[in-house]
């Protein structure tokens, strides 16, 4: 685990030379960790409003590696949400129906609100539960 | 769906759970260049819209913008954005045609007076007002009628934001944009030829979410997806502040991902979202793919000289203009000096002797 | 005219009379100078003059320790802006592939943050030598008009150009546009202006030598 | 004749610019850095004495009649003429204000020789009536008597009588076919006599022949000061002819700056064509007999001697090292002021500016310069070639309050001299 994040940090050193967005974004990441153990709220970043080069995603990706949460969900096309080996930071990716991308996200929370049964949807539930029952 | 349904109604008509609308609603905070802590405002926003009608105008245009959009219209979230909508007029995309079509249009011009959005694709010739009409209708009539009662305006693509093709020289058409005809009414251009799908619904999800125009800049470009360059915004950006540029496509250069101004990138001069927004679901944009920026959403790109030259270069033979420069000063040059010399020595041939007699004045 | 025609209508006709001017004024100007001649020397020579004139157009490049210690703002602002000019002109990368591009010759550029950096530093420095012109005695009673347009022409090539890479109000189309324009105002009024001492000063220079250099004095 | 005229004035403007002169208006940045390198600036503070001001009636005839655009703005009514009454108020700056020394051209960084140009702005000065009563008087006095300051040969001849019963040596007059022809100035016949009687001891001890004549004695030209060159040429010729006349090897030009530059340097140049004979500065001939062991030496000034370079001499005439080389024979303890050598300051009486009574109080004003270069070395004893520099020396450290002997080189190595003659 040491060297493969070894590895990956040397990769990050690589990249940046690009556009010099993926050290800065880890630093982001970093902040928003101590952030949330500070009971300071979660945030969300947005990758997708970041110029990065070929590769520099996943240089990102792979730096923050794999945790022990991996969870699909279907709302409007698939949605991955995976806690990385950081845990609180979780990466989102939400496709459409023809699995294209529509939406990349890393969120530093202890659990992504969208992994939650929402008020309406549980409410909307019982109501058909009931209905059924009747 | 009735005209009177929020899109929340709507959505969860269609059986879109609570969670679909909030991934929705991220998507859109997303494509609207708005930070995600936007996302329950949008929500909120979006809950409670009313669907608003677009009337659609196509006139002198390759339907590339239309492409463009539909290329991303399944169902997605620009789709939904589109069911969320009443496109009561496309020519391109109704079932309707003919009379019937006209017919829709002045419907839903008369029902929605002074509430509707209207979208053109495509400049409009002022020249000969035959070279473009519908039904028998010139395009330049065609908008002004339709743009009396729209609440708003979006020029889509470069030849109605600003001429486009239609518009380059000579301009056989007498083409002009959408701004250069109507001046009562606020416009939202969205140049590119053809536009990015994204930036085009994401205007759409703006007026829709927040049912006002968002903040443009001096070409009235939207300043969430045009308020930077493709230069400041290039992962070759690096490239260019050490110079390191490719000199032809197929180079060590060229291959090793080097900034493309050397081959005639229109980055610096260009402001769009392509390099951050990226093309086909974000897969990557021309750079990327190693070809330089051709400035499509700026004005004028189109007569902008080769687009494999670099922004500054001179566009006449300098050289040459310096060769006869040369020649000509060397040509003047030698007269001045010889009509110096001439005076001189007039001078010199009149010179009267001065003696000790001739230094006082005569006081 | 849209602004893409503007840039246009700069890089193209704009420049091509405007290099016309400048190098036709130049040499034309050169030639009426050195035309006028000057007599031969009869006197026996103690030295050469031309090997004084040519070490006096190098030499006279550096005061010496008690002109520096009585005009030393002159001197090192007079350094520091020549040097910064030079290197914000013939070391900034896209000059160069202009360059490059209309004459094919090349060199290495610096890195486009130490051009940045000296464009900065010129342009405070130019500031300082208005300042300096508009405050010395013996500067603002010898300036004239000429003085104050050589130095607006030559500040605003160095304004357009720090504020067209920053892209600071205009687009950048405009800016460019606007940049290219200020060096081709430079141009054209180089011939007809003192800016004519940058090839002059070496034939003043040479000449000081040569008449020096004749009487065996090191000028 | 016709007399003075601006037409005159400005047609001889016309005649004098030339390709340096052009080059040089050419080049000027208005740096302001001549004001600095001029004792009448530095003196005086007073802006309209920067060289290059000096010369702007000059530097408008040339862009007005030899530039296009000036041609041009000249041609639509557009430039104002320089008027007489111009010239007027430049008399003063022209003449009064500037030795001619040349500093100034040695720090303009664009190269100009503003010294060349003033020397040549005069000759339209002089032509249009604007040159100072009192070099007019001294340049009349030189073509009718023969010197500025009016010596006649018989004069000279008692002088000269004097130094033979004085020294037991011959000073020859009209010898012919002597290695060297000496001028003397009018200074050194009337104020220091010491000079010819040095002359006589060192060219006795090393055996050098010469001789004065008794038809051009006079070294100066007030014709270069006052800028008329066909007088200055008619200086120069009265010494051509009579050196030819006298078949010598070379022309001895005395201790004086002005004249020196006159006989050396303009003086061929005046005449139209080379002359036969060389032309040699005293330290020159001194440096050269030293260097062949003829100078035979005895003792060494003790106290500490400092040296002042002649404009005319060292920077505008080369003549540098030879000074040097002779004071190291002669001078225990030598010291160097600072700037010495070719940016040495001006006395402040070199050009023309000493005939001028006008310039009386300006020229004693800025020779606080040399005052503080002086100072600056704490010398007993100011060594210099020049009798113009030297009476002015005396006056100004005079003026000044300064105890200092001004001494000449020449008569200081001839008391230096080896008694015992092999």
């Amino acid at each position: 685990m040491q060297t493969e994040l070894e590895t990956a940090m040397l990769n990050v050193e690589l990249g940046d030379e690009l556009t010099y967005n993926v050290k800065p974004l880890l630093h982001e990441i970093r902040h928003a960790l101590a952030k949330l153990l500070n009971d300071e709220g979660p945030t969300v970043i947005d990758l997708r409003s970041l110029p990065l080069a070929p590769g520099e995603e996943e240089k990102l990706l792979n730096t923050l590696g794999h945790g022990e949460v991996h969870a699909s969900l279907n709302a409007l096309g698939p949605t991955e949400v995976v806690e990385t080996g950081y845990p609180g930071v979780w990466v989102v990716l939400h496709y459409n129906t023809d699995r294209e991308v529509i939406g990349k996200f890393i969120e530093v929370c202890d659990i992504p609100d969208l992994l939650r049964s929402q008020q309406d949807d549980i409410r909307e539930g019982l109501e058909q539960l009931q209905s059924g029952l009747a | 769906m009735s005209k009177d349904e929020t899109l929340g109604e709507a959505l969860r008509r269609q059986g879109v759970t609570r969670r679909g609308f909030l991934k929705f609603c991220a998507a859109t905070a997303s494509m609207m260049a708005l930070p995600p802590s936007m996302v329950p405002v949008i929500a909120a926003a979006l809950e409670s819209a009313r669907r608003p009608s677009v009337i659609w105008l196509s006139f002198q245009e390759c339907t590339g913008c239309t492409e463009s959009l539909t290329r991303s219209h399944s169902p997605t979230v620009e789709g939904l954005i589109f069911d969320s909508i009443s496109l009561d007029y496309h020519h391109t995309l109704q079932a309707a045609s003919g009379s019937a079509a006209e017919a829709a249009r002045e419907t839903a011009m008369e029902e929605n007076h002074g509430k509707y959005i209207l979208v053109v694709d495509g400049s409009i010739p002022t020249d000969n007002p035959g070279y473009s009409t519908i039904a028998g209708i010139s395009n330049r009539d065609m908008l002004e009628e339709a743009a009396k009662g729209a609440a708003a305006i979006v020029s889509v693509g470069t030849c109605a934001a600003f001429g486009g093709i239609p518009a380059a020289k000579p301009n056989p058409t007498g083409a002009v944009s959408v701004s250069d005809l109507v001046h009562d009414k606020p416009i939202i251009n969205v140049p590119g030829c053809p536009p990015i799908p994204v930036v085009i619904t994401g205007v759409l999800a703006h007026y829709l979410t927040f049912g006002t125009i968002p903040e443009l800049d001096d070409l009235k470009r939207p300043k969430a997806y045009y308020g930077k360059s493709i230069h400041d915004r290039c992962y070759r950006r690096p490239f260019y502040d050490k110079g390191l540029f490719a000199e032809t496509f197929d180079d060590e250069g060229a291959r090793k991902g080097w900034c493309l101004y050397k081959l005639g990138c229109k980055g610096p001069t260009t402001y769009n979202a392509c390099a951050t927004v990226k093309w086909n679901e974000g897969t990557s944009f021309p750079i990327e793919s190693g070809h330089p920026c051709l400035g499509c959403s700026e004005p004028g790109f189109w007569d902008g000289g080769s687009f494999y030259s670099a922004i500054s270069t001179p566009t006449e033979d300098i050289p040459k203009a310096a060769v006869y420069a040369v020649g000509a000063g060397a040509a003047a040059g030698v007269a001045l000096g010889a009509m110096n010399r001439a005076k001189k020595q007039k001078s010199v041939d009149a010179h009267e002797k001065v003696t000790i007699d001739d230094l006082d004045k005569e006081k | 005219m849209t602004e893409t025609e503007f840039l246009l209508w700069v890089r193209g006709p704009a420049l091509q009379i405007a290099t016309i001017v400048f190098v036709l004024g130049i040499v034309a100007r050169i030639l009426q100078m050195v035309m006028l001649g000057r007599k031969a020397n009869l006197a026996e020579a103690r030295g050469s003059a031309l090997a004084g004139g040519l070490r006096t157009m190098v030499t006279r490049s550096v005061p010496d320790k008690g002109t520096f210690q009585r005009s030393t703002f002159t001197i090192v602002s007079g350094y520091i802006f020549h040097i910064g000019l030079f290197v914000t002109i013939f070391l900034f990368a896209p000059h160069i592939l202009l360059v490059d591009e209309v004459f094919g010759l090349s060199w290495p550029a610096l890195p486009t943050p130490v051009v940045d950096a000296t464009a900065v530093v010129t342009i405070i420095t130019l500031l300082a030598v208005l300042i300096h012109r508009l405050k010395d005695p013996v500067m603002r009673f010898l300036s004239g008009f000429s003085d104050y347009l050589v130095w607006l022409v030559t500040f605003l090539p160095l304004l357009t150009g720090y504020i067209a890479f920053h892209r600071i109000g205009l687009s950048p189309t405009m800016l460019i546009a606007l940049h290219i324009l200020s060096v081709e105002l430079l141009m054209v009024l180089f011939p007809f202006t003192k800016l004519m001492h940058t090839f002059s000063l070496f034939i003043a220079r040479y000449y000081n030598g040569a008449i020096a250099g004749y009487k065996g004095v090191h000028s | 004749m016709s007399g003075p005229s601006l037409e005159k004035g400005l047609a001889a403007f016309r005649e004098q610019i030339d390709a340096p002169v052009a080059a040089f208006f050419n080049s000027c940045m208005h740096c302001g850095m001549c004001a600095d390198a001029c004792l009448f600036y530095t003196e005086t503070k007073d802006p309209t004495r920067t060289p290059i001001y000096k010369l702007e009636p000059l530097r408008k005839v040339w862009q007005q009649e030899y530039t296009f655009w000036g041609r041009s703005m000249k041609a639509l009514g557009m430039s104002k003429p320089v008027t007489d009454e111009e010239l007027g108020q430049w008399e003063e700056l022209v003449y009064d204000s500037c030795t001619l020394c040349g500093r100034c051209s040695m720090v303009c960084p664009v190269g100009n020789d503003i010294a060349y140009m003033i020397r040549k702005m005069r000759e339209g000065m002089a032509a249009a009536g604007h040159a100072p009563d009192g070099l007019i008087g001294a340049t009349k006095r030189a073509v009718t008597i023969g010197s500025p300051m009016g010596v006649k040969l018989p004069a000279l001849q008692a002088q000269i009588r004097h130094i033979e019963e004085d020294t037991g040596l011959e000073i020859p007059l009209d010898r012919e076919g002597v290695d060297y022809m000496c001028l003397l100035s009018s200074m050194e016949i009337m104020n220091f006599p010491e000079y010819t009687a040095a002359l006589a001891k060192i060219f006795h001890q090393a055996g050098v022949t010469w001789t004065i004549s008794s038809e051009a004695f006079e070294a100066t030209n007030s014709g270069i000061q006052i800028g008329v060159s066909e007088i200055a040429a008619e200086l120069v010729q009265r010494i051509v002819d009579a050196a030819e006349k006298l078949k010598v090897k070379a022309v001895i030009s005395p201790e004086c700056g002005h004249a020196y530059m006159a006989i050396r340097w303009e003086g061929p140049n005046l005449v139209g064509k080379p002359f036969d004979f060389k032309v040699v500065h005293i330290l020159e001939v001194l440096d050269e007999l030293r260097e062949q062991g003829r100078l035979k030496i005895t003792g060494k000034e003790m106290q500490r001697l400092t040296y002042h370079d002649p404009c005319q001499i060292a920077r505008r005439g080369g003549v540098l090292e030879q000074p040097r080389r002779l004071l190291d024979m002669i001078a225990d303890d030598f010291v160097e002021m600072p700037e010495a050598g070719v940016m040495n300051w001006c006395c402040g009486a070199g050009g023309g500016v000493s005939s001028n009574e006008r310039a009386d109080d300006l020229r004693l004003k800025v020779f606080n310069r040399k005052k503080e270069q002086l100072d600056a070395v704490q010398a007993e004893g100011l060594v210099s070639a020049c009798a113009n520099c030297r009476i002015h020396l005396e006056e100004g450290l005079e003026e000044y309050h300064m105890d200092l002997p001004v001494l000449s080189l020449t008569e200081t190595i001839a008391e230096h001299l080896a008694e015992d003659k092999s």
